[in-house]
């Protein structure tokens, strides 16, 4: 494998070959076969065989499609954006805060807007955890709040406020027209507006959620699927013990 | 296929069902809420909403003294309807732009304020009436395929968007389509008005949209040769009203759970129990099939372990029903297939679960709902976890089969994956159809046993729920490991209790209407 | 719809959602997921969203992704690729070779090179057919040679020298590597070769056959996955019925 | 799980089997065919090719007198051996070369001859009875995972690419590798030679490709704690050598069928039957699995209907084997499920099938084919039918299980769809495990009664084929619809009479081993 150029492999290295799946709103016949071949090759790929096309309903036809691609993306440039690195084990991110923070650390999570998928959060902050990894109530040095499913950012930011929280976990998992964007976005804002935002550590999380995302919503860190509440944990101790020492 | 469960222990878990629901009851008859009032009032003929969008039924509501109020909203609007001879619309929306108030009509004798409100009523439950006699004209005419009947979902957000998703639908074989509501829409006090393009994981329910759906699923039905059904949602805040829109535009279903709102939505319990049972009696009147939410305890904590819990929910949302005069028939107990699918004889399990359900509740059409929890982004290994469902199903013989999506954990469906996933069920359900009746399970094996565990456990978890109470149960963590306190919960401010002359002609018309299957 | 610009349909008019899955050639981890969505965007698709990525093999990550095209496809301009279209019955086929043609019409079909994938030109030959459509041997006007399979081009375009043969039917089914296009290629020139292509009627077959690829190669058409003996036989008996009058 | 099938129909179907295989063996008894006779050059050490790339085997025979190779090649190559006191290498070299020709060796004495030729050749039966005990001492170590055996094929038409994707495929729970050859590879009189990367559909089957995918199966094998198998193709004109090849780089399976060559290939009959006979003693004593070729009935006729022939194809594949001195669990006999996917209750009928082989052979080790037939281009409908595919193996007990590929109707395997295939086996399986030992079929039923009728089926198949004897029933197409004549098709002009003193030291030895399981 050329690290400098990578591409998708089918049988062999570097055919470029990929699935596809999709809909045409038009009404299946050779012509719509013709059409999703097409456009396809407009997409820039090479070799486009139309597996399947058929009439799924009154004008729309569905295709499944094999084609290669002429791209190649260079994964030596690719930095580090993960977060799930290394985690300590929770003595360690205990010891880690009693040393160097020196008291507990405030935690407030939430599922914020509407949205009442609270599994997620609950995976990372609950005892019982997720896969078998504690969760952060277990921790000694958290003080954990869950205020649960449904709050809005001014509501959990009044939370943070009023209870001097210092790390705030905030859940986002319907994703649907961008409201899970658009959420997070208004916390941070409010953060900001309410001047809080510099001293509170600010963590997103969801299926959805990539590191880049967060960070280019202004977030400290950002979570996706599979998370285990021991990489959250890691994470904020590390956070912590840095600022703690810069304010020394 | 028969699997051998102790008839003993099943009478026992009925009995214990009427125990635990008795003081509820109780309970219920003694209050109102302000949904079963609103409801009272859009049977009445009031719809529509304010300039600055106010539900009419909220708007007049809110300008109803609270003294009135405990005597039930119809006296005291029915009295506004005699003395003003206005219509129910010229009168609320007079009153909710502030023109007239109710203390202009104190004056009003009792049996004229009562025939005035009692008259729009009759008007109101005549529709009712109506809308059931066409469906079952339509069900004769377009008689459905054989169970399981294919149900999915439209979510879009736009319900024009839902519309052409679910004409598709219906062409690639879907029997039942469900609107789902976006997100936050149970925890309004109100229901939003007109036709709705933007909802967020789900399309508002509004009267509108589900008029726009009932017309184009009509449409489609005569076209297929078939009736196909609609869905949507009560359980929430607004439980009543929902029903009643749902009765007059003819929907067919409509999830409606004695304890989801309690549970998953942290509203308040009273408020719940006493809007369900007011619901329940409207959709025993409309013919509407009821969905239960026991796959929802399946969602949040694990499977194999909540199964007696999910049990015993099910002989408790019997219970209410059959105590809101709903026949079995209506009565579309919820159960899931939730089952870590890497649990090796996972299959044995679900298939225990399905049929167990199927054995305690001969007569209900069990509402069976798919895999969820454990789909991922592999839509290729959902869609065979599906797969497998679909066989459980059709071989467990489930009526009310809502198809899983291999999308499930990625985005609410496309128009395509509704296809794929139909297609999954039509060709498991008929290389398999008639499994059911082909095979016996072994006396004593894996999954004899686990369904008479289950049933033992739902015994035992009853038995400790009708010794406490439900409401303490409930506060005791008891269902879906959540506690909620009986005074806690959103809506509870909406619940009052009725004065000694409370008077719900609702109610009482209810009541009084035998129910014809 | 706009027949000018038809885009991929998810579960909005012009989204243009789509999915599609490959695998890459590298070590599953967070960047191999940021690699697989690097690669998406590169190939110029907007909102990129990798739902599912994991290791599949030592050195193999497996990718699921959904994400929208700006693609669009005019489908007012695609021509008249079908070949497939309207079919006359046997009796009209039969008849019109009857008058136009006045003398029975040799078709001679094999499974070309060492493909050895006979059903598909057995459903169009045999008198059984496909699916309920008789094959072109029940017919009164066709005389048919069927000579199964790995026919060697050589000893196809012998056989029509020899027996005079007006339809010459190609199949191919295997296609790796482009061994069905080289096959096909190498039996267009032989025909070209040996003076016979002019006179004779040179038709293709076979699942990953479109007529556009078949008249690419030179063929008079090309006959694709589900294709029905009478669909062949309409073709036939008009193409030979134009040039009986051609050559009146 | 027990169908109710009549022994008496069974134990005629195996009498019948007996007396169609008798005359057949008479006649292999009386015959050899070039290809048996490169193969015991092979085993001679023959091996390589001349500077024009012809195979050494076929170079040395090519040169052999009519006359001197009705008596056996082993002789007279015994004779050159004696001779020259060349090497088995040298002699082939310097044969083929033309630098020297068989008739300098006519004065050597037969028992020289015989002597010179019977080190050679128990030399190479030594390799093989090595390989052997490295197989049988690998499982001991490594063991494989219980049955179903996860068996899926690599055939990119490059050999490294294949080594790449047979180890992936093993990381991701593949038991068995099956590595496909090139379209036509069949047909050739020869082996190629060397390490190949084109082909076309498959990769050639060479010996050095055997060896290239040997070790990197045995290097994983070690790394995954569990042995992985390798499997080829032997039927062709070059049965008899691939199965030297085979024996000697140790692979663990072969397809070995006594009729697909006649049936799908158009191999002449007579070649095919004498060597299948050779090739089989081989696999026999090198502990290698065959796999028949039942399932491709299915591909090119209807399955329903074929149902009963595939049994009476069974019984006679197994007869021949034991001829050949093969023990039951080295007779994987293939069966495969090809039954239209949209037909109702196809489930069924495919539980029934899989189900009375695996009664009717107890100890065989049967191979299930996957679906191909009916897989089209919707990978997501095919990739549910190989579950059901999956489901009925694990129910039915299956023991080599050929993974079905969701891009079956597409291409030749891609890494990931190999991938998807083997999660979705292992997900059906795992979470079925043993549904089989929990249920049982209705007597009765529509189960019992089509295993029943396809048993009856089969039986009167055979009778018709014993009456009319096994030649000429294959004429009059009895089996997949084809006919083919005695003296017709490919590699006839390779079959010749023995004569009296034919002599082949490797068929005595075979003769004389008593098969240790
Ligand atoms: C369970 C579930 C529900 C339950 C929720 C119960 C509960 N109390 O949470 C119920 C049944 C109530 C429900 C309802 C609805 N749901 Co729902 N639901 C799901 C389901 C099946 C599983 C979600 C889940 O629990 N995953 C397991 C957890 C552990 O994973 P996770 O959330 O990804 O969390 C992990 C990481 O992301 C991370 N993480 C998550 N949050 C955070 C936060 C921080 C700070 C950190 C560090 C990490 C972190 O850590 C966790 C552990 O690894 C998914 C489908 C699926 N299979 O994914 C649909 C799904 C999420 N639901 C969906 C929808 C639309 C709804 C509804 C809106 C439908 C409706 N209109 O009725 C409703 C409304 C609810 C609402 N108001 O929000 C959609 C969302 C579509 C989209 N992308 O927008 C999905 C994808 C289903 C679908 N395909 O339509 N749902
Ligand atoms: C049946 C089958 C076989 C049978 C063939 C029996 C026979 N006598 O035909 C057997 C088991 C022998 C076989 C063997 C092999 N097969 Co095969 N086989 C298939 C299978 C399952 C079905 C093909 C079929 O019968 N389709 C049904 C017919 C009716 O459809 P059709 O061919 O498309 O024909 C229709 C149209 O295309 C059209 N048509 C076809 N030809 C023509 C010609 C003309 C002129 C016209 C007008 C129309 C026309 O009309 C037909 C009716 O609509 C496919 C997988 C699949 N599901 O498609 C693999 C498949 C075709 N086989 C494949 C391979 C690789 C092989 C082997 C090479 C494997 C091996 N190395 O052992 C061998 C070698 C055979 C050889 N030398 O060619 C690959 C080809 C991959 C590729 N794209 O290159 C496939 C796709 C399987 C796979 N995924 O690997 N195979
Ligand atoms: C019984 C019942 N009611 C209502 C809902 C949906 O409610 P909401 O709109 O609050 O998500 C569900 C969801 O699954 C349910 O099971
Ligand atoms: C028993 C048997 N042998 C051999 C083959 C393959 O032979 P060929 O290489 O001729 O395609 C098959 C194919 O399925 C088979 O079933």
């Amino acid at each position: 494998m050329n690290a400098a150029a990578v591409k998708p492999y089918g049988d062999t290295l570097n055919d470029g070959a990929m699935q596809m799946s999709f809909t045409l709103p038009m009404e299946f016949s050779e012509a719509a076969n013709e059409a999703a071949r097409q456009l396809v090759v407009k997409m820039g790929f090479k070799d486009v065989a139309v597996a399947e096309g058929r009439a799924i309903a009154d004008g729309f036809s569905f295709f499944v499609v094999y084609a290669k691609t002429p791209q190649a993306v260079d994964v030596s440039a690719i930095g580090a954006h993960a977060v799930r690195e290394s985690s300590l084990s929770m003595d360690e991110a205990d010891a880690l805060i009693r040393e160097r923070v020196k008291r507990k650390v405030r935690v407030a999570g939430a599922c914020i807007g509407t949205d009442a998928h609270t599994v997620g959060i609950d995976a990372i902050l609950s005892m019982k955890g997720y896969k078998g990894n504690y969760g952060l109530e277990r921790y000694h040095e958290f003080e954990t709040f869950n205020l649960g499913s449904q709050i809005s950012p001014e509501e959990l930011v009044r939370f943070a406020r009023d209870k001097a929280i210092d790390v705030i976990l905030a859940s986002q998992v319907v994703t649907q027209k961008g409201s899970d964007i658009a959420n997070f976005t208004a916390l941070g804002e409010l953060l900001e507006a309410e001047g809080l935002r510099e001293r509170i550590l600010l963590l997103c999380g969801g299926p959805r959620v990539t590191n880049l995302m967060a960070t280019e919503l202004g977030y400290d860190a950002g979570f996706g699927r599979g998370t285990l509440p021991s990489e959250v944990a890691s994470f904020i101790a590390r956070r912590m013990a840095e600022r703690a020492r810069a304010n020394v | 296929m028969k699997l051998e469960l102790d008839p003993g222990v099943i009478a026992r878990c009925c009995e214990l069902a009427g125990a635990i629901a008795e003081p509820v009851s109780d309970f219920i008859a003694a209050h109102s809420t302000v949904a079963v009032e609103r409801s009272v009032l859009r049977l009445c003929g009031v719809d529509g909403v304010t300039s600055d969008d106010v539900p009419l039924p909220n708007a007049v509501l809110d300008r109803l003294p609270a003294a009135l109020r405990e005597g039930g909203v119809a006296r005291a609007f029915g009295a506004g309807l005699a003395h003003t001879g206005l219509d129910s619309l010229g009168l609320a929306g007079a009153i909710a732009r502030g023109e007239l108030t109710f203390d202009l009509f104190s004056a009003v004798r009792e049996t004229a304020a009562r025939s005035a409100a009692t008259a729009q009523v009759t008007r109101g439950l005549e529709r009712v009436r109506a809308a059931r006699e066409t469906r079952a004209e339509a069900l004769e005419r377009l008689p459905q395929e054989p169970p399981p009947l294919l149900y999915v979902i439209v979510a879009s957000g736009n319900i024009y968007e839902d519309r052409t998703a679910a004409v598709a639908a219906a062409q690639a074989g879907a029997q039942i389509i469900a609107v789902i509501r976006s997100t936050g829409q149970s925890l309004l006090d109100f229901v939003p008005f007109g036709a709705t393009t933007e909802g967020f994981g789900g399309t508002y329910a509004t009267q509108e949209n589900f008029q726009i759906m009932r017309a184009a699923l009509d449409e489609v039905s005569q076209r297929l040769g078939r009736y196909v059904m609609l869905t949507n949602y009560a359980s929430g805040l607004c439980m009543p009203e929902i029903a009643v829109m749902a009765a007059l535009e003819r929907l067919d279903m409509l999830l409606n759970d004695s304890m989801y709102g309690i549970l998953f939505r942290d509203i308040n319990m009273k408020r719940t129990f006493v809007d369900q049972h007011f619901s329940r009696m409207l959709n025993a009147y409309s013919g509407i099939i009821i969905n239960t939410g026991e796959d929802n305890y399946l969602t949040t904590a694990d499977a194999v372990e909540q199964a007696p819990a999910v049990l015993a929910s099910q002989f408790i949302n019997e219970e209410f029903a059959h105590r809101a005069g709903m026949e079995d028939a209506q009565i579309g107990l919820g159960d899931a297939y939730e089952i870590d699918p890497d649990l090796t004889d996972g299959l044995l399990f679900q298939l225990a679960q399905a049929q167990l359900a199927r054995q305690v509740f001969p007569k209900a059409p069990l509402k069976y709902m798919p895999p969820t929890k454990h789909m991922t982004g592999d839509i290729f290994k959902g869609h065979l976890i599906d797969a497998m469902f679909n066989l459980t199903s059709v071989t467990t013989r489930q009526q009310i089969h809502l198809c899983g999506m291999l999308t499930e954990a990625i985005h609410t469906p496309f128009l395509a994956d509704r296809v794929l996933s139909l297609e999954n069920a039509r060709y498991v359900m008929n290389t398999a159809r008639h499994l059911g009746d082909e095979i016996e399970f072994k006396r004593g094996g894996i999954v004899e046993r686990r369904a008479q565990d289950v049933l033992r456990g739902a015994a035992a978890l009853l038995e400790s729920v009708a010794e406490r109470g439900l409401m303490r149960a409930i506060e005791e963590r008891t269902f879906a490991d959540v506690s909620r306190s009986p005074d806690g919960g959103r809506g509870f401010e909406g619940v009052f209790e009725r004065a000694p002359d409370y008077w719900n002609p609702v109610e009482e018309a209810l009541q009084r209407q035998p129910v014809t299957a």
